[in-house]
């Protein structure tokens, strides 16, 4: 019965992105003529390496990703996940420019005020009944415009060493905020599969008329999912300004929600809502992060940077698309019968 | 927030590009903060990047009929026709911080700028001469397709032409962003091993972010690498003066009083110089640290 | 009649984990109404959409006329003469209903849309059902009967050799079902062929000519209808001996008259403007108030304002005597209300979740997301519902879409006994179900009734209202217009009454 | 003929707001109530009007078309560096950048169709690929100095009464027309709104839905390259980083005009609201001259919520029902 349960392994959205990431560590490795690509030494007592700077550097992606990927489950999307990043990054930074405050407060206040923003575009779709990328663009213009307000337009450096722990820390070896990120997948994926959570919100984003009519609050489902991208992607900001030791509410997050929405695709979810695969996400970002890691290591050229990025899109697309899969299926038990 | 304009108080229109960085910020401060020192009434239009908002706010002080109007172009190009409506509404242009590219030159009437050609040629003399013509250079570029990149690019690649050891063996794009810079940093590290010595970066941000990731490699900038960078924030400066950065080309955002001047002086029919350019500095560790009180931004 | 028009041989299709057909064959002839006829699920849907080349079968032949055709999508088959309404109302809710009808082929010239001529073309097409309405109005606004009737004028507008309709009359009254059969029978006249759906045997005997019966993919057989009975004919649909009873339902349930204690619910004056004015209405344990009315005339938005989906503008509900404002289906269902809906597609079913998922979903959500309901617990809810109301699925873990209609609507009725309601408003329950399941449908409300529920019934086929219910509320043009209870419950008061005393007064455009 | 009207209600509330925003803005702004302004609205909105078009039609069928701002960068590089560095005639340019950008529509629309993958991904890869084409030919901007193309650039329609249209209004007004006969007085247009409104029900209505699909995406795409030609002319010249972020200004306007983006319901006199309804607000904020970068963002959101608040509070009383 082993066969079974790899035909359902190759059925999970997991699976193509995965895929795409062994063939872009393969196109590495071939350019390099050499495992360089794979090698992960010991420095400072912490794990150094490509591999290291992709799981550290796309942490925040895969963090937006798994908010992004409950709002798409409700058929919602969310596009201020970058300005609240820069929101985030702005509430933590101006408090902890003031050495009183420490940084546990200030990190609660730029979640706590992202985590609002959130709320106000989910009651924004759900009460006012806007439609999501609208309600989602007022707040992504707004929050980038508040953002730049609390820091005055300047890039604001942050010099306090347990917030830097947070995007340059390791732990057991593993960049913080990478362990961060697996540790709330983990703890998200239990709260939602052992609850009634995860049925609920792919219930909501399935059909919301017949939800409400079987006596699901759907207003609440869906509030609580875009604060929960709120919080993602405040969180999010925290890791980028702890990375670079700096809020910058200018440019930081910018791009961020096409990148999240793009690993939540990639990850099997669809954007009509409904079922849901956070592990999907995950793999998606990190998809994202070692193309990235590729086109510098193979020294593309910035000016054609979008077309390989364009390329692994249509792939995955071709590979994804059932027509192709029965292709690819026919083509493997013709195989399997010579 | 401006004080109410009297009859008489000059209107003064400004298409700035946007707020994209704190360079950005310091400029649009410097030409608030002097226009209000002047009693000047200034719309101030940002562009958020895009040059067709910022044809749209020409076109819009023309249809409000100020008094002059300064340009700060995202792009050089794209300028001529609605250049040419002012022209017909007889409202002076001045251009400001980077030059544009017009058939016509009479259709502004004076350019004030910095010159990212000149700063990027810059950047090259100094490496040239502080390494003596010989290293490998690593170079962080700013957002593709944006002119300051484009120009601070080709200059720079022009300066060294001379020095035939003298090297780029690596361009990647950080989108001008601290972030993208560390990011694009880490991953040439892991490329290029210690197999290069200079790293140049089209602005100070992306130089700190690279900073922070050559420290975490366990290499000692400004020593093991050495760095140069364009804009001198304060920041930057800073970093000089700590010996993390080995020079900054200086890329003076302070117009404000330059430009009103002009302004004042074309609307009394004085005439002015076609071209001035704010005086750039350089700071390497010779001046840095005597520099860093005054700086103001 | 040597060649007939339409020849189906050995058609199969499987999907996966069932075969839905199995080298079935099927014809019609030109001027003959062909019923075609089984169980739910038992592939009648699944042959007509092979036919209209919704999907392509595995095995088989499709002959029209003699000459063999494959049509690869549902416009090659128009193209070919075969007109369809497909069993779900399949129009698109967000248009008007002139263009519903007329949308593919609208009159124009030069590729310019001639506006006026398409509405009154419309206009027309509707009115040859008797239907009169503002064309112009949005389709989703409609309930659900009058979108099925703009359905078939839509079919009937085109010009076609065969028409096919699946299950139309599932969601009409008897005025629209004799309208509806009138023209079926000029058409025949006119020498078209029809292939006719539906699980009400009374109909097969009123219109059809012959008739085919389909039992789980396979073909039992072909008969004249006239030659067979209906007793013979349910065993064929069931493959099993029935007794008299379900074939022709018509016993009297136990109808005591149970003045109980204060009621479940009481309404007083409950109104909505443009829904239903000045309502009273009263619902006791262990009764079945039966609603009935003709199209329109308010049944649904009763139901809806009393499971909180609507808000009433005026008058005063009281739950077990307390005054209660109802605000959300959510209340509604925390206070033990379970609602039924009419509209199985759009208000009912997750059509990409389980069978096992939606059948849980209203007791998961009414006991909120942190209390939950072990998987072991969700899989025997499940096996036991499917069990018990013969629900047809591969299994549990089935994405909903993929069961026929009728079962979906299984599953959706066991969806809210799963909840174990105190009042249950069942609104059309039995529509597209099989006779079969109808009258085990019928067992279960008898026994909600002995359980000691309160049960809401709306139904359009008077028949069944007569046959269920302990009381019958009727409206008429959004009010109540007369309560019958006991023995006086009879299928010719209440069509008086719901036609406001002659029955052949013509519905009014309500607008 | 109620229902007639209320289904037209949307557009009316839209035509509306604009109005009372037009008047709110010529009451506090000197100057405002002008020609020139009014016309201002069309001209400084041409490319994205134009891309609006488009982007209409595809909302219209439930889908969403991110490439386009990609594609007018495309666009506008191609024709500058085809006129300008090999001497192509602008006509011969023209041609080729529309044919390239229906091309890529139909590529895109290929693949959402046969392969049913999603819009958004789909077209996002559509940006990639075709702004990584524009910097490809230049990531440098390039001026324009092709007599017709600077003489169509300075070229205005004087109809009377002290109105200039330019160029770019013109395309755009034109378009418009275009664009509201296609949508709602031929098939193709109605078939459209069918697929958004239900596709699996367009599909057993016999309708041709793929074909449709496919020559929507490639109508945008083409729309997409006018909207490019357009930027062209207005700016005389061609920038390869031009239209960036372009496509959720089209998005926002197209939904500002009353459009629906799950598809299904709209009307291209919406588009043409939200076009002067963005145009306005632009423009006032420019009138007012006073608001720093955050501040005129924030604005500017909180405007557009007004706006949308607005509308809803209008149109919440009339359908409540649904
Ligand atoms: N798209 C599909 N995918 C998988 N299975 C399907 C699909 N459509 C139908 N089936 C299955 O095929 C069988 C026949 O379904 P069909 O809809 O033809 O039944 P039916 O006779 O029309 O029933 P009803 O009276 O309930 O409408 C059912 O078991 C159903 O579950
Ligand atoms: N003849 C008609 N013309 C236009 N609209 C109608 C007509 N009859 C009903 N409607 C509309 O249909 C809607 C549905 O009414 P409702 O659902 O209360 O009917 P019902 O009694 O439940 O009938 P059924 O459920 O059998 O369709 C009402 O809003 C009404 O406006
Ligand atoms: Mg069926
Ligand atoms: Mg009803």
């Amino acid at each position: 019965m082993s066969e079974t349960r790899l035909q359902s392994f190759c059925r999970s959205p997991v699976v193509w992105p995965l895929a795409g990431i062994l063939l872009l560590v393969l196109v590495n490795l071939v350019h390099d003529r050499s495992t360089a690509f794979l090698q992960v030494t010991v420095t400072d007592g912490h794990l150094y390496g490509t591999l290291v700077d992709i799981l550290n550097q796309g942490s925040r992606c895969m963090l937006v990703a798994l908010g992004m990927t409950l709002v798409i489950a409700v058929s919602g999307v969310d596009l201020s996940v970058g300005s609240l990043m820069a929101v985030g990054a702005a509430v933590a930074a101006v408090l902890l420019a003031r050495e009183a405050h420490s940084v546990a407060l200030a990190m609660t206040a730029a979640l706590a005020a992202t985590a609002l923003a959130g709320l106000a575009s989910g009651l924004l779709v759900t009460w006012v009944r806007v439609q999501p990328i609208v309600a989602t663009l007022i707040l992504m213009v707004v929050g980038r415009g508040v953002a730049q307000l609390i820091t005055d337009g300047n890039v604001i450096i942050i010099q306090r060493a347990g917030f830097e722990f947070l995007g340059n820390g390791y732990l057991l070896g593993l960049p913080f905020s990478t362990v961060l990120v697996v540790a709330l997948y983990l703890g998200a994926q239990v709260v939602l599969r052992r609850s009634a959570a995860g049925l609920f919100i792919e219930a909501a984003g399935d059909n919301e008329t017949a939800s409400r009519f079987a006596g699901l609050a759907v207003g609440r489902v869906k509030c609580l999912a875009y604060m929960t991208s709120g919080l993602c992607a405040g969180l999010a900001g925290l890791l980028a300004a702890s990375n670079i030791r700096a809020a910058d509410t200018l440019r930081g997050g910018e791009n961020m929600e096409l990148d999240a929405i793009f690993a939540v695709v990639v990850g099997g979810t669809a954007l009509t809502g409904g079922r849901f695969s956070l592990l999907g996400s995950l793999v998606g970002a990190l998809l994202l992060q070692t193309l990235t890691v590729t086109m510098y290591n193979l020294g593309v050229p910035p000016a054609v940077a979008p077309v390989p990025k364009a390329l692994l899109i249509i792939g995955v697309c071709l590979l994804q698309s059932e027509k192709s899969r029965r292709w690819l299926g026919g083509l493997w038990s013709a195989r399997k019968a010579a | 927030f401006a004080p109410a304009a009297s009859a008489k108080a000059l209107k003064v229109g400004f298409a700035q590009t946007g707020a994209e960085s704190g360079w950005r910020t310091a400029n649009t401060d410097s030409m608030k903060s002097e226009a209000v020192a002047r009693g000047i009434d200034l719309k101030f239009a940002d562009a958020q990047g895009k040059p067709e908002n910022q044809i749209r706010a020409v076109r819009s002080f023309i249809a409000q009929g100020v008094d002059a109007i300064i340009i700060a172009p995202i792009v050089t190009t794209g300028w001529e026709p609605v250049l040419r409506e002012a022209k017909q509404a007889k409202i002076p242009v001045i251009v400001m911080d980077r030059a544009v590219q017009v058939s016509d030159e009479s259709l502004y009437a004076c350019f004030i700028g910095s010159d990212f050609a000149e700063e990027g040629r810059m950047a090259a003399d100094w490496l040239a001469k502080y390494t003596g013509g010989k290293g490998r250079i690593l170079e962080l570029q700013g957002t593709t397709g944006s002119d300051p990149a484009n120009e601070r690019r080709r200059a720079f690649a022009e300066g060294i032409a001379k020095y035939p050891d003298l090297k780029v063996i690596d361009s990647q794009s950080g989108d001008f962003q601290r972030q993208q810079g560390k990011e694009v940093m880490e991953a040439l590290l892991k490329k290029h091993g210690r197999d290069f010595d200079i790293v140049y970066s089209h602005n100070d941000d992306m130089a700190l972010g690279a900073i922070q990731a050559i420290e975490a490699a366990g290499l000692k900038p400004g020593k093991d690498v050495i760095i140069v960078s364009i804009d001198a924030i304060k920041e930057g400066v800073t970093a000089v003066a700590d010996g993390k950065i080995n020079c900054v080309v200086e890329c003076n955002p302070l117009f404000g009083p330059k430009a009103y001047d002009a302004v004042a002086k074309i609307v009394a029919g004085q005439p002015v110089p076609r071209k001035q350019y704010n005086k750039d500095g350089l700071f390497d560790a010779t001046n840095a640290a005597a520099a860093l009180p005054t700086r103001q931004y | 009649m040597t060649e007939p028009l339409l020849a189906m041989r050995g058609i199969g299709k499987r999907f996966p984990g069932v075969v839905a057909l199995n080298g079935v064959d099927f014809s019609v002839r030109a001027g003959e109404i062909h019923a075609l006829l089984g169980e739910n699920g038992a592939g009648k849907s699944t042959l007509i959409k092979v036919l209209t080349g919704v999907y392509a079968p595995d095995a088989g032949e499709i002959l029209l006329n003699g000459r063999r055709v494959a049509p690869a999508s549902p416009k090659e088959a128009e193209a070919c003469g075969i007109s369809t309404v497909y069993q779900e109302v399949n129009l698109v809710p967000s248009l008007s209903i002139a263009e519903n009808i007329m949308l593919g082929r609208q009159p124009g010239r030069a590729g310019l849309l001639n506006w006026r001529a398409l509405r009154r073309r419309a206009r027309a097409a509707l009115a040859r059902l008797e239907i009169e309405c503002d064309v112009e109005a949005e389709l989703g606004s409609l309930s659900v009967a009058l979108q099925q009737m703009v359905a078939i004028a839509r079919a009937l507008d085109l010009q076609a050799r065969l028409l096919v309709l699946d299950e139309p009359t599932a969601s009409l009254d008897e005025k629209e079902v004799a309208d509806l059969f009138a023209i079926m029978r000029r058409l025949r006249g006119e020498g078209l062929g029809i292939v006719f759906v539906t699980h009400f045997l009374e109909q097969v005997y009123a219109v059809t000519d012959r008739l085919t019966v389909l039992r789980n993919g396979e073909l039992v057989g072909e008969h004249t209808t006239a030659g067979l009975s209906r007793l013979a004919l349910v065993s064929q649909m069931l493959g099993r001996e029935v007794t008299a009873e379900i074939a022709a339902p018509g016993v009297a349930a136990a109808k005591g008259e149970k003045k109980s204690a204060p009621p479940l619910l009481a309404a007083r004056g409950l109104a909505r403007r443009g829904a239903i004015q000045g309502l009273d209405l009263e619902l006791h344990c262990g009764e079945v108030t039966g609603l009935a009315g003709l199209l329109g005339s308010g049944r649904t938005e009763t139901a809806r304002l009393l499971f909180g989906i609507d808000r009433a503008d005026a008058g005063e509900l009281r739950v077990r005597g307390t005054l209660t404002r109802l605000r959300s289906p959510r209340e509604a269902a925390r206070l033990g209300f379970a609602f039924c809906s009419e509209d199985r597609k759009i208000e009912g079913i997750f059509p990409n979740l389980s069978v096992r998922e939606n059948l849980i979903f209203a007791l998961q959500a009414k006991q909120g997301a942190w209390r939950v309901l072990g998987r072991a617990e969700q899989v025997q809810l499940t096996e036991h519902y499917i069990a018990a109301l013969r629900i047809k699925t591969p299994g549990p873990e089935t994405p909903i879409r993929n069961l026929s209609g009728g079962n979906q609507q299984k599953v959706l009725l066991a969806r809210w006994l799963a909840t174990q309601p105190e009042l249950i408003i069942l609104d059309e329950p039995t529509r597209g179900i099989d006779i079969g399941a109808k009258a085990e449908i019928e067992q279960i409300i008898a026994k909600l009734r002995a359980d000691g529920l309160a049960v809401l019934f709306i139904s359009s086929e008077i028949e069944e209202v007569v046959h269920n219910s302990t009381r019958v509320v009727v409206l008429r043009e959004r009010r109540r217009v007369a309560e019958f209870t006991g023995g006086d419950i009879t299928a010719g008061r209440l069509m008086s009454a719901m036609a406001g005393g002659h029955v052949e007064s013509k519905r009014q455009d309500s607008e | 003929m109620k229902a007639s009207i209320r289904r037209r209600l949307p557009l009316l509330v839209t035509a509306g707001t604009f109005v009372v925003l037009f008047v709110t803005a010529g009451i506090m702004y000197d100057g405002f109530f002008s020609s020139r302004v009014f016309v201002n609205l069309f001209t400084d909105t041409a490319s994205t009007g134009v891309a609006a078009v488009g982007m209409t039609l595809v909302i219209f069928s439930g889908g969403i078309d991110l490439s386009v701002g990609a594609v007018i960068g495309f666009t506008s590089i191609l024709m500058a560096t085809l006129v300008e560095k090999h001497g192509v005639h602008p006509a011969v340019a023209a041609t080729a950048a529309l044919a390239l950008g229906a091309g890529l529509g139909a590529f895109m629309g290929m693949l959402i169709q046969v392969f049913r993958q999603p819009p958004f991904l789909v077209t996002l890869a559509g940006m990639f690929l075709a702004r990584g084409g524009a910097w490809w030919i230049s990531t440098e901007s390039t001026e324009i100095k092709h007599p017709l193309l600077v003489g169509l650039s300075g070229f205005a329609w004087e109809p009377g009464g002290g109105l200039r249209l330019p160029t770019t209004a013109l395309v755009l007004v034109a378009a418009l027309a275009a664009g509201y006969v296609l949508a709602h007085h031929t098939r193709f247009g109605r078939n459209l709104l069918a697929i958004g409104g239900n596709e699996q029900s367009a599909l057993l209505m016999g309708l041709p839905v793929a074909a449709t699909k496919i020559w929507v995406y490639t109508l945008n795409g083409a729309c997409a390259a006018l909207a490019g030609l357009v930027a062209v002319i207005y700016s005389g010249s061609g920038n390869p980083s031009q239209g960036i972020g372009l496509e959720l200004d089209a998005i926002a306007v197209v939904v500002i005009g009353g459009t629906l983006l799950s598809g299904g319901r709209g009307h291209m006199l919406g588009t043409l609201f939200g076009i002067l309804i963005f145009g306005t607000i632009q423009s006032a904020l420019l009138f007012d001259g006073r608001l720093g970068s955050a501040w005129l963002r924030i604005v500017v959101g909180l405007l557009l919520l007004g706006f949308i608040l607005l509308q809803r509070l209008m149109l919440g009383r009339a359908d409540r029902r649904s």
